[in-house]
């Protein structure tokens, strides 16, 4: 923990000594297997523990802040300022009966939220939160992290056929147009940080912004790209104004209307956890991550906004896209159906194809905001 | 924003507030020019309304009973043709159907029909009523005339057994589709009813 | 005999494929009597094409509690106490109607102190009747914080309703010959100020949504109604006005004190969603200014002018007086054969009655989005639907 | 113990047994399933433990790419397919005597052909090459985009003109004049 929080102050900014939890299991396996499979364990512990305080913690948060947006207290009464309501509410969900609708396909009515939630877990596990906090550093994490979540909305499609319901399905099938629409946008914004950066790796696209944030170094490529990647991401986490999918005044749910209990938490949790995975990334690529602000150059300055451990530079950029997700959605009404579809192809995908060639442009010629 | 009546407006506002002017009916139902009401209510010669539109119309008649409203008779046959005509005629223009309902007349055999007309271009009021025998309570239908006649005919079916011809989709609105009798019926009984009858208890 | 009655199964039939450019299937979905968008128990039957809307059936009855039935056992007086339970957000313009109509038959004079007071108790409910319609409405296209805040402000009317009446919802304080008893020391001044807070609050609801891109995209020739159209189907209220019919019963043919006071008619254009979403706007706006044109010159007098006691009988014939509540124009219909004191028929010309069947008309062939927008800027209160 | 295993060895052969047995149960279940939403759902699992060979022979990028493009893409859509064609009640028939057979004989065909080739072909010692190849990406960019010897550009395109095609032609099959039978829709 004191790695985590002051390892930045030892390093000089220039070399950051990234060392992995995999990493470590790698060099543990080559000495002792049993090490190794503390590494693991450890690791595993930690990834599964961390989903559910930090769902929790999350849930907790939106209420908060929704409830300030609504001129009211929000949760009081469990805990101080009812700070514990969350974990309230996780023993109610826990001990809730589980239903199961008659004529729903049982196996893969189980086996639904399974998949969201093992998504989840994959994408949070790439995430690098300080330079020796990251569980696996993939070097095609950027790719690795678009591929398995959709896996989540394998889970989705599967909840919302397995049901039996007409609400479910409708729910699920607009969950899986509205995914597959927006993940390109996703993708192209993905891929203009990744032509700056010159890599796949999450680890180098930190390391790559220590001279500036790609969201001002790429100036009005980088900006584009972040908003259109904050867009498209908001729409694949079926949040407000784009949670057709769910849209409780329209479709009473959407596809988890018959869950229940443990089952419904596991998509609730997978959803929350999955916002805070689309505010680190894109804290991650656009923001720098847990890089300082660093101005290209100016030693002095940058000494100084080293001063500031990196865990904290993280988390304090990610609870920053955290809290515009959550404003939006306690102000903005819901998009309709094909206004969402056109909001997708009319619009976001001209403009990052275009954006994609204006990023090439950028890299070849070298116009950064800061070029030396 | 439109502000069309309010030449009628102006009239009431001259007079002192603390003043109040006597109004004999504060809401009059029908909303023709304030001096006319007064002369329906007061006197018992026929109102305007009711005299031109059975001039123009023959199959009216002025309506028998007392009604505060003015009030026109019609047999059933004549019923599409004439409100049709009342519909259409510029100078009446009843384009709207505010209500419809039924009076069971169980004394008389009869299921009395109102048809409650309004006009928005003159803002008049007509009530139009036609009877039918109890016991085979067909009428045709206005769904041609008023697009809401096909609900409030409905209305009228389910509570009263009204069966309105060429009607499109007649069923039940608010009972179930295989309720028994039709309940403001003066005869309906079923088992959840309290027959208590306090007159008779004084 | 040409007479056909159907049920619900044979109404719902499907056909074979759907009439669409692709080779798809309608189908029949359910949504009510429990379902967020309905507002209550309305049951909508939808033959969807895909996420197309081809037709909505309203099926109703499921708080049908046979008012106008119990009606015809109960007095002129009782009949009131049912009249809040219908429309529960007008209760007292139901109240009022009933009373209008009782005493234009028994040509019963009142003073004006009971029409200020009546005035202004009328406006006030149509305010938090419009204020509950505006947070449901957000609530309705996906936006939740109106609903809060419309409830917030509503709640400081119903908190004056309840200091002069002691009820908040269902209030019977609209009686025939007066109101059930004189307005609290209070009033005066907690109306004003409400007012005072009030004013700003609905600059602050048109900068939360009115002028948000979603919105109007949500809106704008959304669920559009011809006049004409909505003429035939005899929807009234801000529906009717929002087609460019300017009928408010209000100004055609004053009741009350609505002679001595200057508004405006608040008329839409198009007929579409944000000209109905409009028109309530504005409808708050100029209500507001009706009691602060009123409150100040609410005359001495008394409250009540007919023995409470004393058994109402209706001369023969029939009686009918209308009225302009938050929906639409209310009806009370009575025949009475001028010896009991309780009515032959009592029938009630409910405005949500009337208006929630033009949801299919503004509805066909838009999403089902659209649907949702539509039956809430058609603005239900479903008992009085059932009544 | 005398015994000296490899604990990298000992972790690369439990990880990749596993994933060869779930791979095999879910095949199986790919062509048993009577419903068929399970049949795609079974191919999904296929799929991925296809990226968990990969990526235990350390081609962490084709195993991104197999997750991206048939898990993220082909089986989503399958699953789409599935979804606007049939409903959860239908249960597929089973097939007749001569499908059967032709099933038999193909899938022996198969078999035998795969045997012969596993047999003829000497694979190379070493399994699992030690070093990282860290520029897999830039590589198989490489290829892709070359178009002299070795080069994939033309197969890359004709391939994109193949999704092209079958773009049109869902539209095709899903228009309403050609009421064709049904399942033709994938």
């Amino acid at each position: 923990m004191l790695d985590f929080l002051f390892g930045q102050l030892v390093a000089t900014h220039a070399t950051f000594d990234v060392v992995t939890l995999s990493d470590r299991t790698t060099q543990a396996l080559a000495e002792d297997p049993w090490l190794a499979a503390g590494y693991a364990l450890l690791g595993l512990a930690g990834v599964g523990g961390f989903l559910s305080l930090l769902g929790m913690a999350l849930i907790y948060v939106e209420r908060k802040v929704a409830a300030h947006f609504q001129c009211r207290l929000g949760p009081m009464r469990v805990g101080w300022h009812g700070m514990l309501q969350s974990v309230a509410d996780a023993i109610k969900l826990l001990l809730k009966e589980d239903i199961i609708p008659d004529r729903a396909d049982r196996v893969l009515f189980l086996i639904a939220p399974v998949f969201s939630i093992i998504a989840t877990t994959l994408g949070l596990i790439l995430i690098p939160m300080s330079p020796s906090l990251q569980v696996v550093d993939l070097n095609i994490g950027v790719i690795f992290i678009s591929a398995v979540s959709s896996f989540g909305v394998l889970g989705i499609l599967l909840a919302g056929w397995s049901s039996n319901n007409k609400w479910s399905l409708l729910g699920a099938m607009r969950a899986g147009a509205q995914f597959i629409s927006y993940e390109i946008s996703v993708t192209l914004s993905l891929l203009v940080v990744t032509l700056f950066a010159g890599s796949l790796q999450l680890s180098e696209i930190v390391q790559s912004q220590q001279d500036g944030w790609w969201i001002w170094r790429g100036h009005i490529v980088g900006l584009v790209a972040f908003f259109v990647f904050l867009i498209a991401s908001t729409a694949e986490l079926n949040r407000p104004p784009f949670d057709l999918p769910e849209a409780e005044s329209e479709l009473t749910g959407g596809f988890h209307t018959e869950y229940s209990g443990l089952r419904f938490s596991f998509f609730f949790l997978a959803e929350f956890i999955n916002m805070f995975i689309a505010s680190a990334l894109a804290a991650t690529l656009f923001l720098g991550g847990w890089m300082p602000f660093h101005i290209g150059g100016l030693h002095t300055f940058n000494g100084l906004m080293d001063l500031i451990p990196p865990g904290l530079w993280f988390a304090g950029k990610t609870t920053f896209i955290i809290f515009l997700i959550m404003w939006v959605r306690w102000t903005f009404p819901r998009l309709r159906v094909d206004q969402l579809m056109r909001l997708e192809w009319k619009f976001l995908l001209p403009v990052g194809f275009i954006n994609l060639f204006a990023a090439a442009t950028l890299v070849i010629t070298k116009l950064y905001f800061f070029p030396w | 924003m439109t502000d069309e009546a309010s030449p009628d407006n102006k009239q009431p506002e001259s007079t002192p507030p603390p003043a109040p002017t006597p109004k004999p009916a504060p809401a009059s139902p029908a909303p023709a020019p304030q001096a006319q009401e007064e002369q329906v209510e007061k006197e018992p010669e026929l109102p305007k309304l009711v005299v031109d539109v059975c001039a123009t119309i023959g199959e009216l008649k002025p309506y028998a009973s007392e009604s505060d409203t003015p009030a026109v008779e019609v047999a059933p046959a004549d019923l599409v043709k004439s409100l049709t005509t009342l519909r259409d005629n510029p100078d009446f223009a009843f384009s709207m159907l505010m209500d419809h309902t039924a009076i069971d007349r169980i004394d008389d055999g009869q299921f009395e029909l109102v048809y409650r007309l309004y006009s928005i271009s003159t803002l008049s009021m007509l009530l139009v009523s036609t009877k039918i025998p109890r016991d085979n309570p067909v009428i045709p239908t206005v769904c041609e005339v008023w697009d809401i006649a096909e609900w409030q005919e409905r209305e009228v079916y389910d509570l009263f057994g009204v069966l309105y011809d060429n009607h499109p989709d007649l069923r039940r609105v608010f009972l179930e589709d295989d309720w028994k009798g039709f309940p403001l019926r003066k005869d309906y009984e079923d088992d959840f009813m309290l027959t208590l009858d306090v007159d008779k208890l004084r | 005999m040409a007479v056909k009655v159907s049920t619900l199964d044979e109404r719902i039939k499907l056909t074979d494929s759907a009439d669409s450019p692709l080779d798809t299937q309608e189908y029949f979905i359910n949504m009510g009597p429990q379902h967020p968008a309905t507002h209550g128990v309305l049951r909508l039957m939808l033959k969807l094409d895909g996420e197309t809307v081809r037709e909505v059936i309203p099926v109703l009855g499921y708080i049908h509690r046979g008012i106008e039935k119990i009606g015809e056992h109960s007095t002129y007086r009782q009949f009131v106490h049912l009249t809040d339970r219908c429309d529960y957000l007008s209760a007292m313009m139901n109240n009022w109607a009933v009373s209008l109509m009782v005493e234009k038959a028994l040509k019963v004079e009142l003073n004006d102190r009971i029409e200020y007071i009546r005035t202004i108790m009328a406006e006030l409910e149509r305010i938090q009747s419009h204020m509950l319609w505006w947070g449901v409405l957000g609530m309705d296209l996906g936006a939740f914080t109106p609903f809060l805040y419309g409830f917030r402000d509503r709640e400081l009317i119903t908190d004056i309703f309840e200091e002069t009446i002691g009820c908040r919802l269902t209030m019977n304080y609209i009686q025939p010959g007066g109101v059930m008893d004189d307005i609290h020391p209070n009033f005066v001044d907690r109306v004003k100020k409400v007012i005072e807070y009030a004013k700003p609050k609905i600059d602050e609801y048109e900068e939360l949504l009115s002028g948000n891109v979603i919105i109007q995209e949500r809106l704008r020739n959304v669920g559009v109604l011809s006049a004409d159209k909505a003429t035939s189907l005899g929807v009234t209220g801000p529906v009717l006005r929002a087609s460019g019919v300017p009928l408010d019963l209000r100004r055609v043919a004053p009741y009350g004190v609505y002679d001595k006071v200057n508004f405006e008619v608040a008329v839409g254009s198009v007929g579409d969603c944000w000209d109905r979403y409009w028109v309530r706007i504005e409808e708050i706006r100029q209500s507001m200014s009706m009691i602060e044109q009123l409150i100040d010159n609410i005359p001495a007098g008394k409250t009540m002018l007919m023995k409470p006691a004393k058994k109402t009988v209706l001369p023969e014939g029939s009686h009918y007086a209308q009225l302009e509540t938050a929906r639409g124009i209310l009806g009370i219909y009575a025949v009475s054969d001028g010896v009991s004191d309780k009515p032959v028929r009592i029938h009630m010309r409910s405005p949500n009655y009337n208006n929630v069947w033009s949801a299919d008309e503004m509805t066909r062939d838009s999403r089902i989005g659209d649907l949702v927008a539509n039956v809430s800027s058609i603005d239900i209160v479903v008992p009085d639907i059932d009544r | 113990m005398d015994i000296t295993l490899n604990p990298a060895d000992l972790t690369h052969t439990i990880a990749f047994y596993t994933l060869a047995l779930t791979s095999i149960v879910a095949a199986l279940i790919v062509v048993t399933a009577k419903r068929i939403f399970r049949a795609a759902v079974a191919l999904a699992v296929v799929l991925i433990c296809g990226a968990g060979f990969y990526i235990l022979l350390n081609y962490d990028f084709i195993a991104g790419v197999q997750l991206l493009v048939y898990v993220g893409g082909i089986v989503i859509l399958i699953v789409f397919a599935v979804m606007l064609t049939s409903s959860l009640e239908s249960i597929e028939e089973p097939p007749s005597l001569g499908r059967k057979a032709l099933g038999l004989f193909s899938s022996l065909a198969f078999l035998a052909t795969a045997v012969i080739a596993f047999s003829e072909t000497k694979f190379p010692l070493s399994s699992i090459s030690a070093e990282q190849p860290k520029d897999v990406a830039k590589a198989v960019g490489r290829k892709l985009l070359d178009y002299g010897a070795g080069g994939y550009v033309l197969p890359f395109e004709v391939i994109s003109l193949l999704l092209l095609a079958s773009v049109i032609g869902a539209i095709v099959v899903a228009r309403n004049p050609k009421r064709k039978n049904e399942g033709s829709a994938t």
